[in-house]
């Protein structure tokens, strides 16, 4: 799995490629942006072709750290399949999801400016 | 195709996850071929591939202390309507019965059985001579 | 992951070609992330598909007639430097000394074997039991 | 596997999707264009992922029956995985390559005009 990292003003987007299983999880945690618990950051997963409960499990633990800061990771752009782990778990009801990554940064700009 | 078998053994390790998973879902693609089912393909194919990542992840990380990883075996059945999966592991035994999810604490695991059964028609375990095997089958919709 | 073995049992018929080569893929490439290689990984991983593809459609073309596809074993091993293949079929004896490519003619087959050898550092057969195995290895370009 | 085709002028591009080994070999054969003996084509090989010794020698054979009724099947497009096994075989003698559908499309309505 690799990483990509882009900015839309200052939210950073971090789009992981590949599989989110318990092979790969630990990649994420791993990730400074990611793990930089006090910064906001959109999850791209629309190059994320596959998630188990240990990918999603990787992705609850970085949302909390983060909202323990007052920050957050929203999340954007999931397959079908992905969101069947989503849905199938409830953990819709944990995430900020969006569309698309343009729209979830204007969301996180908004929301920190406000703070 | 019919009675046909297909084993894979791999190392108890995670980081063979996703050939476990890969080859569950090409396995229950062959085998909507073989039956010639046109639809529902990705949703047959996505639940062996996210109930075996499931089940090797589980095998791989509940095995018990020991030098090297023991191994796994998983097997594929093509039976006459629906396609088996069992996964094999020398684990202390446990059981199926996932809690439900705990939706005001949402812990960051538990959710794998889950995942499991919500997938699958049928999923049962068997403990056998200090083996576990869970067996999970599943009868793609035919129209 | 040093000294992990992949065992993979297929039925000997040339519908689960696909598997075998796919199998073989990804296990190439789990091999070269255990070696931390950064280099011609496409390659390595291509060489070992290819090779898997070619065995294994032999091992199912050339089976001794039967009512039932025989059982085709592909195994590999993570050894020190290397990648070992293997893949064991109950077929009549062969060698593997391919014929020079016919090129005035150009048949439609017999490249199975110029490809294994040509992709691989070194390929043997061996006959055992009534079995055939032929294994093969290739170690990656370290730099 | 799934096989497309589309038209450009009167020649027939026949773009194979996949992987082509022993699995997949006789799809080729069944494909009405690419068995229609006295119709030249052109094979686009821009979405095969993989070829092995079978679906060359499926290739070689499609190609011998065409030019026996003086036509032929021109191909287009390998990746670099495929143009190995070409290598490696000799393959490259027996057949036109063109490095994309439009340049070979030309080459054989010239041709053809030309008979
Ligand atoms: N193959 C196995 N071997 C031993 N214990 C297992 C196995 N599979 C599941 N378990 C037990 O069942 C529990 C629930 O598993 P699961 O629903 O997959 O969630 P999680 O693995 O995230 O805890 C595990 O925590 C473990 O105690
Ligand atoms: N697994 C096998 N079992 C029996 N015979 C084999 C096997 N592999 C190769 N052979 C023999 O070796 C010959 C050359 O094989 P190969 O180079 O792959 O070309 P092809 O299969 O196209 O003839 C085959 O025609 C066959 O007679």
């Amino acid at each position: 799995m690799i990483i990509k990292e882009t900015k839309l003003d200052n939210i950073t987007i971090v789009a992981p490629v590949g599989t989110l299983d318990a092979s790969t999880a630990s990649l994420l945690n791993e990730n400074k942006v990611l793990s930089e618990t006090s910064a906001t950051v959109v999850l791209d997963l629309s190059q994320v072709d596959f998630l188990d409960s240990s990918g999603l499990g990787a992705l609850v633990g970085i949302a909390r750290k983060k909202r323990e800061k007052k920050a957050d990771m929203v999340l954007t752009s999931m397959n079908d399949n992905v969101r069947k782990v989503f849905e199938i778990t409830q953990a819709f009801q944990l995430f900020d999801v969006y569309d698309d990554a343009r729209s979830a940064a204007e969301h996180c700009r908004t929301k920190t400016a406000s703070q | 195709m019919k009675d046909s078998t297909i084993t894979l053994c791999l190392p108890g390790n995670i980081r063979f996850t996703r050939l476990a998973s890969l080859t569950a879902s090409k396995t229950a693609e062959l085998f909507l071929s073989s039956m010639k089912v046109s639809k529902g393909i990705d949703d047959f194919q996505h639940a062996f591939e996210l109930s075996v990542s499931e089940a090797f992840t589980n095998a791989a990380r509940y095995a018990s202390p020991s030098s090297h990883p023991q191994p796994v075996t998983i097997s594929f059945r093509f039976e006459e309507k629906q396609l088996t999966a069992s996964i094999t592991d020398s684990n202390p035994a446990f059981t199926i019965e996932p809690p439900a999810p705990d939706i005001e604490n949402y812990p960051e695991g538990g959710y794998g059985l889950l995942l499991i059964r919500s997938l699958m028609d049928t999923v049962s375990c068997r403990r056998e001579n200090n083996t576990n095997t869970i067996t999970m089958s599943k009868q793609p919709e035919i129209h």
